[in-house]
């Protein structure tokens, strides 16, 4: 038996992805360049990882980590795509300001 | 699985064919492997063991009746979009490759999303359908429309997919697994944590809801849909859509029903708002595809109410039917959309004016895809809306009302196309020239939809 | 018999097809036999009912089943009774008569084939109404006089005004027609039958509250006005004096304004039954006699002052039905068709004489010009006035004597008086007209001429019965002839055995009797006399509606009383279907159908606005949804 | 044969919407001719005393939803298809006198319509009656739309959504029903036991006085839009007035029928149980519709216009006859409904001719018409009479029937509907008066008289004015018995 | 002990995760980002998952960041010239995801109570356990991963691709 799981409560993890995941919330938010809102969202991605590794040693589980690397793959994959779209874009407009997109409205 | 394969051996074959320089064996290279994929699928229907649930997937994936079903519908509605990728294609030669391997890429996505038991699978299907949907909705990489599209879609979809990761996480927790059966099992027995269940039923729910656009997790679709390639809009409309639907009732018709009473309320609600905001908002549409847009977003709407019914029997034929015959009749509208507007460049309902004179069988076959999608007998449509609405009607009664009232209202911006074709007395002077393909795909259209008007107990009785 | 009865109606119905279908292509002396040769057959089969009636009882003749809903079962069928054989013989008899005056009077419109052709629809119709074995038989011959008397008034349809008087003819018609419709259905509900001889029989046994019966009745008699012309539905019938003056003479004088005398006498078992009822007939009646005779004393248009007296006579009528005398109501019709249509028919050929001109001021002297035609208006005029012997004095005095009897002095008084009135305005007619000397323009006196045989040959007839028709039903105290032969006649059906009031059981002394007749008499021989000074000379015409002062102006413009039904119901229907049609329907409901599209429409640019294309929002607002959802965990 | 019925038109309209052959109207005349062959060879053959629907076609249609493809005619469906098929090769005839662009096109509409009606009146099963209902809709809705006149894309739209939406509250009706339906085991299905859509399983149905309450209310909405009964009538006049004469009268003649058969039919005898709650409230707004309309029409100077909302007059008292749910009322609108078809259409004929002739509706425009055009007189004459209902044209039976129908519900009601052939004579004399009597003006003064074409019509339809005038008891007849089993359907 | 590693660990995430959402300049948001992954990475160390952590620097530290920071290069978005939001927004913003964690935490508050196994086996994080796992119950999702990567890479590619037209 870890001493992790005797000392801390799952609750704690719980509360700490939360916050991460809110804080990654507030950056797509807030945030207007396209770049730094997608780190947000790995940031988001990030803290459902730790909350995923969490559970997966409380109930000594293997299945979550597992999970982990497949959020991994898809984080890479979107980055590199997001970015591939985010160079295509600041080709055409020499910007990556998402408040300077809407052309497509209404 | 054979399908699966098949799609991802045809990508393949078509990426390396498009690195060479006859070109034109592509669109045939990727009819066929639709083709093949279909058939495959319809085997296994008819031959395949449709029984209890079967490992053969290490529990991660099971191909039954359910998810078969579907594919097939999928893969008719792809297979009806490669006949029209010919022309539809014409200006972009140096990406066709990518192009035909990125829609069967993002195929592949969708039959994992009908047949998943794990929702790790279910995860990575809906990224393998949505990833090379971002970059085809900027295949246009010339045209800041295209480009702001894909941008959009990109940004929220990976949102999406992070609340997602968050509910598949607190479910996972709750219940020990990543299994829908294990966790179907675990809620049914009580033996998970409920507050965690529930926060990650509903996060998993509005990753879902993003994915078929119900409001208020739709506000990507409107602008995407505009400003993606037609062909690439149609895709999205039809077979995104019935993959979004089909793995939501999936997932929760077997992982969650144990919780149905709680998330019921999260879904009617959605439902009914989905339902009223798109179609009021369509009325005020000036352009076709941005009309289909939000009528896209309604049907998302109606389909809700199916999975309201999740307990009913019937509930998943009756999804079945709509979306085929709601797939149908939207790739028809879209033939004729592209042919119209690529062709003097003109998005809005003005484009079709006079049309019946000119391209009467066009016109009558956007007619019937109008009057279809309205869900006005005896049109297929309407058997697809008939069985919904039957299933829902015991539980939700005024959800079925609201439905009925709504698609009234719906009538109002389809006809108004009907109104451009037929009745508007000015006439546009360019002139519409059509492709054979176009040709055979809007007739198969019209075909399919007159089959399932004579015979929907077939398709609805499937599963 | 039986067999040949329905041929009596349908012999005028196949001369109206004839006519109507080919008369265009026949000529006039053809459609004018087609015409009257039918009406003459039907004539002939009527007085051999007449005759079988008399010797065996009524006559019952089945064609086929009209309509059988559950208990209602309509047969086209007839019955010929004592009651309906009687009127079949006016209705023919005076309808042959004033056909053959037709062929002369209409001879030179282009309409003649038209013209005959409508007659004899109306001839069948009235004999439908007349024949018919069932309520519902009787109303369409009802309904179909009326539609006849509104082709004929409108017969000359290049005239607006003309079919303005047929169009009121005609809806005046249809309201007293609701009264009798909603009467009829009522009759079926408390009787289940529509049938005369059932519901007849059922008043026996089944047992009602008397109001019922009084509704029934004055439902009925709602009809009785309308067709019949009282107050307050008898507006039509001087304006339909538009119509050519032979329809006048048939339609508006002796047979159809009749009809409602018939209804009520066909009902007289209903109407025995409710005292109520009879009284409104009998005051209704009264009212209408002394009203429109008032308004007959300053009339100049020679057709109109027949049409008010014509109203006044039916007055006359339903008073003594009110009093239970029907087959003195009866008796009346007939002479009064007699005499009503030899003076209509008269003027008819004064009119024909004068070219047209009907202004009784533009005349005079015309006895000189034409004898024949003044002799038979002054035998028809003293024989309405009540001059000893004719048919008006007996008819006339029998219905003052019942007065007397039900009522006793006032309503004896009033129905006399009204009899001085007529006495006085029909003379003043005939002495303007006739005596002093011509005061028409020169072409006029030009024109002047007597008219030909074919008119005045039916003339002389009708002169002859109108001396002689009162000794049909000579009272029984002065022993003359058949005293009572007509009221017997009718015994045969049980008329004429009201329990209320009736002849037999009056309780006059023949004295009273006596000296009633005298003084009515006497006072009709005064006027004749004093009248002639009056307007015998070239002296005190009848001066222009304008310079007319007081109460005679009031006569002279009908006591405003079409003014007062275009302010009280023709106005305000118009206008009101204005308001509606603008305000109601297209403002108010078409409003709220539109406005809820609107609406929806407004919404939607509101929604619309939402996806304003820029990112942030997006996400915040998914955002927002998603912290809506989460919150459903609470609940 | 009563596939016949359906089929024959379908086909014909397939063809000639799809091939456009030169001379559609022939083929469109002929088809409507054989189809009134077919359907008095169903007449002649039909045995009304017969128990149930006669001529019976069912196949399964869905079988795993219980939904049949089943066809039948009693007395009542019967006298429809009659009506129907009467009318339509008048209807085509008249047509013949304009010339519409692509004509093949209005022609295979028109028929595609006869067919759906067709179906309407024949279906034996819940959904197949609404799906005809609404494949009725759709036609009409393009000749409107595509032949109309001024405004009437709005109009057109506006009517088709307005009664889209009714109709879809009868389907929820229905489908509620259906739900209540035994689980019948079928042999079709497998294993399998569903609800039935068939008319005789729907009418077993006890429902609770609640929900029956709801299930009438929804019924009530689509027919009473589709009749149309007070206050839903406003898309009427509008759409009457800008619609090609031909679609005038197929709504006004056979269409708005549907909503009458629809309540005979299906609404009451499925909701019996809540017909004493609103009985009261329909039969109120059918009478007051009746003076309503009949009131406006007083005033009209369009001539379409006053035909139409004397239309709805007429309508009104018919429903009233059948709200009050008694013998006499009930075969009083069987009749009605069919004459109230032939002197419409004629009357509708009168006004196109009329127009064609003169360019305008507006009767302040015409006058001494008579004078010029005499046959034309005449005939007119007597549809109008008929339409006013004087005894012994067709009109009177009928309106007698339903005045004493709703008399028997309601003495004051009766009354009230009673004021009908008061206005009737009112409005109607008034269009008379002023379209033919008076000096003829310069544009009437010529006025050609009838040709051989509307010679025929008119005739036919004046002759069948008199006849069923004489004779209404043929028509009672066939539909007696059938009346008497549905009214059975109701206990008070 | 642990649990004060625990908490010093998690209140310095937290820092440096707003610190990446505050810094006006980009750069310095992508170095505190490799910041969070870091401590993140302890945390894994810290629930005995070695491996997950290793991968979680290498991939997302080594990979991933690096190729936002040569995208932020190439870009040249390297200054801070980023136009900031009105405050309002900024305000509206942080009150939503307030709102979204105050319903999360809220609602998972006191609920989260799992089955703990009574003997738990510590060696779940070890690479060959994984491996294992990996390879026999997750064959399928591990092959699937192909097609995305493959799917990624050409979507890549594609974007990247300059037009023949220019």
């Amino acid at each position: 038996m870890l001493e992790v799981i005797r000392t801390i409560p799952i609750e704690y993890y719980v509360y700490l992805s939360s916050v991460l995941f809110c804080i990654g919330v507030f950056g797509v938010l807030v945030r207007r360049n396209a770049i730094v809102v997608l780190m947000s969202i790995e940031l988001m991605l990030n803290a459902v990882n730790l909350l995923l590794a969490a559970f997966s040693t409380y109930l000594s589980n293997a299945q979550g980590q597992i999970m982990v690397f497949f959020i991994m793959v898809v984080a890479a994959a979107e980055a590199a795509v997001g970015l591939g779209i985010l160079v295509m874009i600041f080709r055409n407009t020499k910007s990556t300001d998402i408040s300077l997109l809407d052309r497509l409205r209404n | 699985m054979k399908a699966l394969l098949i799609l991802f051996i045809t990508a393949i074959v078509a990426l390396f064919a498009g690195l060479t320089h006859n070109r034109k064996l592509l669109q045939p290279i990727a009819i066929l492997g639709t083709a093949l994929a279909l058939v495959a699928t319809a085997v296994d229907m008819m031959y395949g063991d449709a029984t209890g649930w079967n490992d053969h997937f290490a529990s991660m994936m099971q191909f039954h009746s359910y998810g078969l079903a579907f594919s097939g519908v999928v893969l008719v509605s792809t297979l009806l979009i490669m006949g029209l990728t010919g022309w539809g294609f014409r200006d972009l030669q140096d990406t066709l490759g990518d192009n035909y391997g990125l829609f069967l890429f993002s195929l592949c996505g969708a039959l994992c999303m009908f047949s998943f038991t794990n929702l790790v699978m279910l995860f990575l299907g809906i990224e393998i359908l949505s990833i090379p949907l971002y970059v085809l909705a900027g295949s246009r990489r010339d045209d800041p429309d295209s480009n702001e599209a894909a941008l959009k879609y990109f940004l929220m979809g990976s949102f999406a997919t992070g609340i997602l990761l968050f509910g598949m996480a607190l479910i996972y927790g709750a219940t020990a697994s990543f299994n829908v059966k294990d966790i179907a099992i675990a809620i049914i027995d009580g033996r998970h944590s409920v507050g965690m269940t529930h926060v990650g039923i509903i996060l998993i729910l509005i990753g879902l809801f993003f994915k078929i656009a119900a409001v208020p997790f739709h506000f990507w679709a409107p602008d995407v849909y505009t400003g993606s390639p037609n062909l690439v809009t149609t895709f999205m409309s039809t077979v995104v859509k019935t993959a979004g639907i089909a793995a939501f009732y999936r997932l929760f018709a077997l992982g969650f029903i144990g919780a149905i009473e709680f998330w019921s309320i999260a879904v009617a609600g959605v439902a009914a708002l989905t339902m009223i905001v798109a179609n009021v908002t369509a009325i005020f549409q000036t352009n076709f595809k941005r009309m289909m847009a939000y009528s896209s977003i309604s049907h998302a709407g109606y389909l809700l109410l199916a999975i309201l019914a999740a307990a009913q029997p019937g509930s998943a034929g009756a999804i079945l039917l709509y979306t085929l015959t709601y797939s149908i009749a939207t790739i028809c509208a879209f033939a004729v959309y592209m042919l119209v507007a690529e062709q003097n460049n003109d998005g809005n309902f003005s484009a079709f004016n006079g049309l019946s004179k000119k391209e009467p069988y066009l016109a009558a076959a956007m007619a019937i895809a109008m009057l279809s999608l309205a869900g006005i007998p005896p049109t297929a449509g309407f058997f697809g809306k008939y069985f919904l609405f039957s299933v829902v009607f015991d539980k939700y009664p005024w959800l079925v009302v609201l439905a009925v009232i709504n698609s009234a209202v719906s009538i109002y911006y389809y006809f108004k196309v009907i109104i451009a074709m037929y009745f508007s007395r000015e006439t546009e002077t360019y002139e519409v020239s059509t492709p054979i393909g176009f040709r055979l795909v809007v007739l198969a259209g019209l075909g399919l939809i007159a089959l399932l008007t004579l015979i929907p107990g077939s398709i609805y009785g499937l599963i | 018999m039986n067999t040949l009865v329905p041929l009596i109606p349908f012999l005028p119905l196949i001369g109206f097809l004839i006519n109507g279908l080919f008369g265009k292509n026949l000529s006039k002396t053809v459609v004018g036999l087609i015409g009257s040769g039918t009406l003459l057959g039907s004539l002939l089969l009527t007085v051999a009912c007449f005759n079988q009636v008399g010797a065996s009882g009524p006559i019952q003749s089945t064609l086929y089943n009209f309509m059988s809903v559950d208990s209602l079962h309509i047969n086209f069928g007839f019955l010929v009774d004592q009651l309906s054989v009687w009127m079949m013989l006016i209705i023919t008899g005076v309808g042959f008569l004033i056909h053959v005056y037709s062929i002369g009077y209409m001879h030179d419109d282009e309409g003649f084939y038209k013209f005959f052709a409508y007659l004899n629809l109306f001839i069948f119709s009235m004999l439908l109404l007349v024949m018919g074995d069932s309520f519902l038989m009787l109303f369409f011959g009802w309904e179909g006089v009326g539609l006849c008397s509104y082709l004929l008034i409108g017969f000359w349809y290049e005239n607006r005004e003309y079919g303005k008087a047929a169009r009121k003819a005609f809806i005046m018609n249809r309201i007293g027609d609701l009264g009798l419709l909603l009467g009829m259905f009522l009759i079926y509900k408390t009787f289940g039958s529509l049938n005369y001889a059932e519901v007849f029989a059922a008043v026996q046994t089944v047992r009602v509250a008397p109001e019922v019966y009084t509704a029934i009745c004055l439902l009925l008699f709602i009809g009785a006005m309308g067709k019949s012309a009282q107050i307050p539905l008898y507006t039509w019938l001087p304006d339909a004096m538009a119509g050519p003056t032979p329809v006048s003479a048939l339609i508006h004088a002796a047979t159809m304004v009749t009809a409602g005398i018939y209804l009520v006498a066909r009902c007289s078992v209903l109407y025995n039954l409710s005292p109520d009822a009879m009284h409104f007939v009998a005051v209704i009646g009264l009212v209408t006699a002394i009203f429109s005779a008032l308004i007959g004393l300053r009339q100049n248009d020679i057709k109109k002052v027949l049409a008010y007296s014509t109203v006044s006579q039916l007055g006359l009528m339903f008073l003594a039905l009110g009093m239970g005398a029907y087959s003195t109501a009866i008796f009346h019709v007939t002479t009064h068709a007699f005499f009503k249509a030899l003076l209509f028919l008269s003027a008819g050929s004064v009119i024909h004489g004068m070219g047209g001109e009907q202004d009784i001021r533009k005349m005079g002297g015309l006895r000189k010009a034409m004898p024949i035609t003044f002799w038979v208006f002054l035998i028809g005029t003293f024989a309405i006035s009540g001059f000893p012997f004719l048919a008006g004095f007996f008819s006339k005095d029998e219905i003052f004597v019942h007065a007397f009897a039900h009522g006793g002095g006032m309503w004896w008084g009033l129905a006399s008086l009204s009899a001085v009135l007529t006495a006085i305005y029909m003379c003043r007619l005939l002495y303007v007209t006739f005596f002093g000397d011509f005061r028409g323009t020169e072409e006029q006196k030009h024109h002047l001429h007597e008219s030909p045989l074919v008119m005045t040959v039916p003339l002389m007839i009708l002169a002859f019965l109108s001396i002689v028709g009162g000794f049909l039903n000579t009272p029984h105290f002065m022993h003359l002839g058949n005293p009572q032969w007509l009221a017997q006649w009718f015994a045969g059906i049980g008329l004429n055995n009201a329990p209320t009031i009736a002849l037999n059981e009056l309780h006059l002394e023949e004295s009273t009797e006596w000296s009633l007749m005298l003084f009515t008499t006497g006072l009709a021989l005064v006027i004749i006399a004093a009248l002639y000074f009056v307007y015998g000379n070239r002296k005190n015409l009848p001066v222009s509606d304008e310079a007319q002062t007081g109460p005679s102006k009031w006569a002279a413009h009908k006591f405003y009383i079409d003014e007062l039904y275009d302010f009280l119901f023709v106005n305000p229907i118009e206008k009101g279907s204005k308001l509606l049609h603008y305000y109601a329907d297209v403002w108010a409901i078409d409003g709220l159908v539109n406005g809820i599209g609107k609406g929806v429409q407004t919404i939607g640019a509101e929604f619309r606005k939402l996806q304003n294309g820029n990112i942030e929002y997006y996400l915040i607002g998914m955002v927002a949804g998603a912290v809506l959802l989460l919150l459903t965990v609470f609940m | 044969m009563s596939l016949l019925l359906i089929l024959i038109p379908l086909i014909a309209a397939v063809f000639l919407l799809v091939a456009r052959p030169g001379m559609g109207r022939q083929i469109a005349l002929l088809v409507t001719l054989a189809n009134l062959a077919v359907a008095a060879y169903a007449a002649l053959s039909f045995s009304p005393g017969g128990e149930t629907a006669q001529f019976q076609f069912s196949v399964p249609w869905v079988p795993s939803a219980g939904i049949t493809f089943s066809l039948g005619m009693d007395g009542i469906s019967l006298l429809l298809v009659i009506l129907t098929n009467l009318l339509a090769p008048m209807i085509v005839f008249s047509s013949f006198s304009r010339n519409y662009d692509s004509e093949s096109r209005y022609y295979g509409l028109v028929l595609m319509m006869i067919g759906a009606l067709n179906g309407v009146f024949l279906a034996q099963d819940g959904l197949l009656f609404y799906v005809f209902y609404e494949l009725a809709l759709i036609p009409i809705y393009f000749i409107c739309a595509i032949w109309g006149g001024q405004d009437r894309i709005r109009i057109t739209t506006k009517f088709f959504i307005y009664t889209f939406i009714g109709s879809l509250f009868m389907l929820l009706s229905l489908l509620y029903v259906y739900l209540h339906t035994g689980m019948t085991t079928t042999p079709l299905v497998p294993g399998g036991n569903v609800h039935s859509f068939l008319w005789s399983d729907l009418v077993a149905v006890q429902l609770s006085p609640e929900s029956a309450w709801w299930v009438m209310l929804g019924f009530f909405l689509a027919f009473a839009v589709k009749m149309p009964v007070f206050p839903f009538h406003t898309w009427q006049p509008d759409t009457y007035t800008n619609a090609p004469t031909g679609g005038t009268m197929l709504l006004s003649g056979i269409m708005l029928k549907m909503g009458v058969y629809g309540v005979i039919r299906w609404m009451v005898p499925l909701a019996p149980e809540a017909l004493h709650v609103w009985s009261p409230i329909f039969m109120s707004l059918a009478v007051f519709g009746i003076v309503y309309a009949s009131w406006i029409a007083v005033k009209q100077t369009d001539l379409k216009r006053l035909v139409a909302y004397s239309s709805i007059a007429h309508v009104g008292l018919i429903a009233a006859g059948v709200f009050a749910w008694n013998k006499a009322g009930l075969q009083g609108s069987m009749l009605q409904m069919l004459n109230h078809g032939i002197n419409v259409v004629g009357l509708f004929f009168v006004g196109d001719l009329i127009e064609r002739r003169l360019g305008t509706r507006s009767l302040s425009e015409m006058g001494g018409i008579a004078k010029s055009a005499p046959r034309f007189a005449t005939l007119f004459m007597v549809v109008m009479l008929g339409s006013v209902a004087v005894p012994l044209t067709n009109g009177f039976p009928g309106e007698f029937l339903l005045l004493n129908g709703v008399w028997n519900y309601n003495v004051w009601m009766g009354a009230a509907a009673g004021l009908t052939i008061i206005f009737g004579a009112v409005y109607m004399l008034r269009a008379y008066g002023l379209a033919m009597f008076g000096e003829p003006t310069a544009e009437t003064a010529n006025f050609a008289d009838l040709d051989q074409r509307e010679l025929i019509i008119l005739g036919v339809i004046a002759a069948l004015v008199i006849g069923l005038g004489f004779f209404p008891q043929t028509i009672l007849g066939l539909t007696d018995s059938s009346v008497t089993r549905i009214l059975s359907t109701v206990q008070f | 002990m642990t649990l004060a590693i625990f908490l010093t660990l998690a209140v310095v995430s937290v820092i440096f995760a707003l610190i990446v959402v505050f810094t006006k300049n980009p750069v310095h948001s992508v170095l505190f980002l490799i910041l969070t992954f870091f401590t993140i990475a302890a945390q894994y160390v810290l629930l005995n998952a070695q491996f997950l952590a290793i991968v979680n620097i290498i991939v997302y530290a080594g990979a991933i960041m690096v190729l936002f920071l040569f995208v932020l290069m190439l870009l040249n978005l390297n200054k801070e010239t980023e136009p900031q939001k009105s405050v309002g927004w900024k305000i509206a913003a942080g009150i939503a995801s307030g709102m979204l964690l105050l319903t999360l935490v809220g609602a998972l508050k006191g609920t989260v109570q799992i089955p703990i196994p009574a003997e738990s086996n510590s060696q779940i994080g070890l690479v060959k356990n994984l491996g294992r796992v990996l390879f026999t119950e997750f064959v399928v999702p591990f092959e699937i991963a192909g097609i995305l990567f493959l799917a990624a890479m050409v979507g890549a590619v594609m974007v990247g691709k300059r037009d023949l037209k220019r």
